[in-house]
């Protein structure tokens, strides 16, 4: 593959409820932030993905809300719909197959505006499955159980992912819910669907987030240093919860280990200095980061435990709070991208870890993390 | 560096007015399998998979995920990519650019849609905006019989005009084993057909559908191992550019115009009429026959009615338009735009069988949308420079 | 061997709510609307064409839009078509009753068109370019239902 | 920005997505719910390739893709693979909560099957735990034609 970059971010700061603002309006926030961010005019862009999901949206083609308000009117634009990531996937092919110099991708949604549990309980077959009433807290509440008793991590471990990134999330002012608890904290809240509790989970949120990605001619045009995009590769497991080993995530193996040799990255426990990862729960942290063999399996707990995984840790995870203190869901990939992005770039402020030369960020789709997306971004060519 | 791409398989369903036999992940598998046998590959050749539908014609969400017992993609990389009508012509530009990236050198575009399970109208119509638009539309219908009110009182172009239309798509369905309906009409029995909103009659529209279609994509490096004949992609563009539907200019297609400006220019494409050999058009209701072949760039403004009424656009005139019968004969809406992308494929490929056009160098294949967008795909013959 | 059964599972009744946000643009010709029965439109400081429904960025201009212009409530059907198919309403999960009107209205003051019901009681009257006029809802609540229709009043 | 719109309160429109859908089971599934309904047996599909036994079953194996498949009858007895219990009402829940959900694997299949556990206090469900299906009085080729699965005693 050819060489491409990301050349600005922008994001809307996310929040619970933001009743004032349509999809057009955060829209437009977060695609004129970013095109500042860039130093470049909206006639700079070459082309537009929009990312969105009608269900979540409440939208058949919600793509078309925010298509003029994401610039992309008389431009060539195409919708993805799916995690963000997955949409700046898409984007990064169009800019590398040579017909487009510059892709601005979009993702946004409002959680605010729909009930969550019937719109992922529409994710189940609608003839096996659906009726039995699940949802995505308590599908990922079986996958939650089931990765504990192979691993044997507790929830207490779980908890403490939730502790870090709320607690990371008070120095982003970006994030929705950054506040500081501790492991009781977590476990004394309500139990929804065992194991997890309501502080185990991410909160419904509405958020916008816009990144401009750049062939390497442009990219050597732009205003700030440019984030360049080593590897980034997608994979989805079998669709029936039942087909898969739940407590493993083999899709997300084999995406980041084809986005790791992409980069040129032999030993990613070491050679990735700090990871935005989709913590839509406190586990998910956990299993993932074994899953990308960022380390041994079954103990991203003990490092966490230890402090590994903290902003002035080893290899500091989800500095920004995640997932855990804003869930745009669609756009949270995007989101992640952007703070590795910031990250490398040296903007994160009172979240900026140590050393950031090489970051990864991930997004999910589908029920319990089916489709995961893993992007490996370098501050060197 | 960037790849030259081109079409090396197709495959579609049997399209049908209802297919209670199979459930949606089958269906994406009849089509998935035929395509995979036209280009004598096997799943395990397939690197990547772009799909589309519309979420709310068959109430399921996520369908990348859901899909995957059908579309053969558990343990590869899928993308979903959703516009609504245009979507079938969208997802082929994913593959194409997918496959032009280098980042995959086979990858499987996949369009279905299982109709009989809603509402049509009912589902389409939450494509528009909840505050503004909702509450008067009425599914596709009625945005296509403004846009011929309008045109007509431009034009003055009659009904007549449109039932033309409807007539040189059905006849060429009758050569088309995959298409929904096969049946000839007269003129007479289209203006004679109930009105279902003013001027459109029931024979001037595209009926429902369930059905599925594949096209397997793939880079220069194996695209003329795969076959002997492979359908180059010269050019691939769209526009879709409005926010609200009062926004559009009724009575043009401004999409297409800019859509079809870009990549002929892009193609040194300079007469259109005499160069394009045939095209598929994503034409969901007749009228749409006339005037967007106008916007095309291929003839006039006001003059498609006659170039129409010429012949040159059925099977053996100048530039034969659907010769696979088109939308009016089968329209499972996702997989429409697709199935507009495959036939031009295999007009190219020389495997349209009895709907085949001779000596084609090159093909057009469209999409559309209802909020009047337009996608679109240049197909040749030879390799583009 | 029993005969074969096509099995069918039904959704059944529900479906997903939602709370749309209509946003200030939205939220202020609404309110307006309901108040004053005036409406509004917002105009691109570029190339000064007037939106109507109002947001806040003209696409093709990629400006953001803050000064607010009244629209008249009179205007020219720019196209029309007469609902003669019965299809289920979306929100309600119900048939919606036909036949009705409905056309996009270039209102006086505005240069998008604005969508709504025509009045088809006399249909021979309903063209391209006849003049029409807003008919407001007695008791307006702040949605689109507050016009009932347009009527032609040539 | 805030000038303009001083005054004016942020409307919100509460509407509805309401389209009625009716699924198709196709020919395979039709056959496992009747299956449910007039034998009250739980039926899976065997990969003639692969040989892996799928329950819910497929017409083609998913992941030999173009294999066919063979119909095989199952006791209804197998093992909590995982489980959950949802104790918030949720929206999507049928019934009132808790509810417990498992994954079964049943004797005979390589797939567990998405199910409700019943006639078992929450707190003694445990993964590993032998389980039978209860199939429900009033069958109407529904997977609720199997009211829940329950421990085997």
């Amino acid at each position: 593959m050819d060489k491409a970059a990301i050349i600005g971010i922008g994001m809307t700061k996310i929040e619970a409820r933001r009743d004032d603002w349509t999809f057009a309006d955060m829209a437009f926030e977060a695609t004129r932030k970013a095109l500042d961010d860039a130093g470049l005019t909206i006639n700079d862009i070459d082309n537009v993905i929009t990312t969105s999901n009608d269900f979540w949206d409440g939208r058949t083609i919600s793509c078309m809300a925010v298509g003029d308000a994401s610039g992309a009117s008389d431009k060539n634009v195409s919708c993805v719909e799916g995690d963000g990531t997955f949409g700046a996937f898409y984007g990064l092919a169009r800019t590398l197959s040579g017909s487009y110099g510059t892709t601005l991708v979009t993702g946004h949604s409002k959680g605010s505006q729909s009930v969550s549990s019937l719109i992922t309980n529409a994710a189940f077959d609608p003839i096996y499955e659906r009726t039995l009433g699940l949802d995505m807290i308590s599908a990922c509440a079986l996958q939650a159980n089931a990765y504990m008793h192979r691993t044997g991590v507790t929830a207490e471990q779980c908890a403490a992912v939730s502790v870090k990134n709320h607690g990371n999330a008070m120095k982003n002012p970006m994030q929705q819910l950054g506040m500081k608890i501790t492991e009781k904290d977590v476990l004394k809240s309500e139990m929804i669907s065992d194991p997890l509790r309501k502080l185990d989970c991410s909160p419904v949120s509405d958020g916008c987030c816009a990144i401009i990605i750049a062939n390497e001619s442009r990219a050597g045009k732009s205003k700030k240093k440019p984030v360049w995009i080593k590897g980034a590769s997608m994979c989805a497991d079998a669709y029936f919860l039942g087909d898969r080993d739940l407590s493993r995530a083999k899709s997300l193996t084999a995406a980041a280990k084809k986005a790791f040799s992409m980069a040129g990255i032999i030993n990613p426990e070491k050679e990735i200095d700090v990871a935005e990862v989709y913590d839509a729960f406190g586990y998910q942290e956990l299993m993932w980061l074994e899953a990308m063999g960022l380390c041994g399996d079954g103990e991203a707990a003990k490092l966490l435990g230890e402090g590994h995984l903290d902003i002035g840790g080893t290899m500091p995870v989800n500095p920004s709070g995640g997932l855990m203190a804003g869930h745009p869901v669609i756009a949270a990939g995007l989101y992640r991208i952007a703070e590795v992005v910031k990250q490398i770039r040296g903007e994160a402020g009172k979240y900026q870890v140590k050393k950031a030369d090489i970051g990864l960020a991930q997004g999910v789709n589908g029920l319990c993390g089916q489709s995961h997306c893993v992007w490996i971004l370098g501050k060197d060519r | 560096m960037a790849k030259r791409v081109a079409i090396v398989g197709t495959g579609q369903t049997f399209h049908k007015s209802h297919r209670p036999d199979v459930n949606g992940q089958e269906l994406i598998h009849e089509a998935v399998t035929r395509a995979l046998t036209d280009a004598q590959l096997s799943i395990n050749d397939i690197d990547a998979i772009v799909i589309g539908n519309m979420d709310h014609f068959e109430g399921i969400n996520y369908v990348d995920c859901w899909s995957v017992d059908g579309s053969g993609g558990t343990m590869k990389p899928i993308i979903k990519i959703t516009t609504g009508g245009t979507t079938g012509c969208t997802i082929a530009i994913g593959g194409y650019h997918l496959v032009a990236s280098g980042a995959f050198d086979k990858v499987l575009v996949i369009g279905w849609e299982k109709n009989s399970e809603s509402d049509t109208s009912g589902a389409i119509t939450t494509a528009f905006d909840p505050v503004w638009d909702r509450l008067v539309f009425a599914g596709a219908i009625s945005g296509l019989a403004a846009e011929a009110q309008a045109y007509m009182a431009r034009y003055g172009a009659s009904d007549r005009d449109g039932a033309r239309v409807s007539v040189r798509d059905r006849k060429h369905a009758m050569n088309n084993p995959h298409a929904q309906l096969r049946k000839e009409v007269s003129l007479e029995e289209v203006l004679a057909s109930p009105m279902l909103a003013d001027p459109i009659h029931l024979l001037d529209v595209c009926p429902r559908t369930d059905g599925a279609c594949a096209v397997i994509m793939a880079s220069e490096d194996s695209a003329e191992k795969i076959t002997k004949k492979p359908d180059w992609i010269w050019g691939t563009g769209n526009r879709h550019s409005y926010a609200y539907l009062g926004d559009a200019d009724y009575g043009r297609l401004t999409s297409m115009e800019r859509t079809a400006k870009e990549i002929f220019k892009k193609a040194g494409i300079k007469e259109p009429r005499k160069e394009i050999n045939v095209i598929e058009l994503y034409q969901p209701y007749s009228f749409a026959g006339i005037i967007w072949i106008e916007d095309m760039g291929i003839v006039p403004h006001g003059k498609g009615a006659e170039y129409i009424w010429s012949g040159a656009t059925d099977m053996g005139g100048e530039l034969p338009i659907n010769p696979s019968g088109g939308v009016i004969s089968c329209n499972p809406i996702g997989a429409t735009g697709l199935v507009r992308c495959a036939e031009a494929a295999m007009q190219v490929m020389g495997k349209a069988e009895g709907r085949q056009v001779p000596d084609v160098n090159f093909a057009v294949s469209t999409g559309f949308g209802g909020c009047w967008w337009t996608d679109m795909i240049l197909h040749g013959a030879k390799k583009p420079n | 061997m029993a005969e074969k059964e096509n099995i069918v599972i039904d959704s059944g009744e529900g479906g997903q709510p939602f709370d749309y946000a209509v946003g200030m643009h939205g939220s202020k010709f609404f309110t307006e609307l309901r108040d004053h029965k005036k409406l509004l439109g917002t105009r691109c400081p570029k190339c000064q064409k007037v939106y109507i429904p109002p947001r806040g960025v003209c696409g093709p201009c990629f400006e953001e839009m803050t000064e607010f212009v009244e629209v008249k409530p009179t205007g020219v059907i720019g196209t029309y078509t007469i609902l003669r198919f019965a299809f289920i309403d979306p929100e309600t999960g119900q048939q919606k009753p036909v036949p009705y009107g409905y056309g996009f209205i270039k209102l006086d003051g505005a240069d998008t068109l604005f969508q709504h019901y025509i009045n088809i009681e006399d249909e021979s009257k309903i063209k391209v370019g006849a003049r029409v006029e807003a008919v407001f809802a007695e008791k307006r609540k702040g949605s689109i239902r507050d016009i009932e229709y347009f009527r032609v009043i040539d | 920005m805030s000038d303009i719109f001083k005054g004016v309160e942020p409307m919100v429109l509460k509407s509805k997505i309401n389209v009625p859908y009716h699924w198709w089971a196709g020919d395979t599934a039709s056959k496992f719910l009747v299956a449910l309904r007039d034998g009250q047996a739980i039926t899976g599909t065997r990969c003639v390739k692969c040989r892996k036994v799928y329950v819910p079953p497929r017409k083609s194996c998913p992941v030999c893709f173009n294999a066919e498949t063979e119909w095989v009858d199952l006791s209804g007895e197998g093992t909590v693979v995982t489980f959950t219990v949802t104790r918030r009402q949720r929206a999507a829940l049928q019934g009132k909560a808790p509810v417990i959900f498992a994954l079964i694997k049943l004797d005979g299949a390589d797939t567990a099957m998405l199910h409700r556990l019943g006639g078992v206090k929450p707190e003694d469900v445990k993964i590993g735990m032998r389980v039978k299906a209860v199939f429900a009085g009033e069958r109407k080729a529904r997977v609720q034609d199997i009211e829940h699965f329950t421990p085997v005693k």
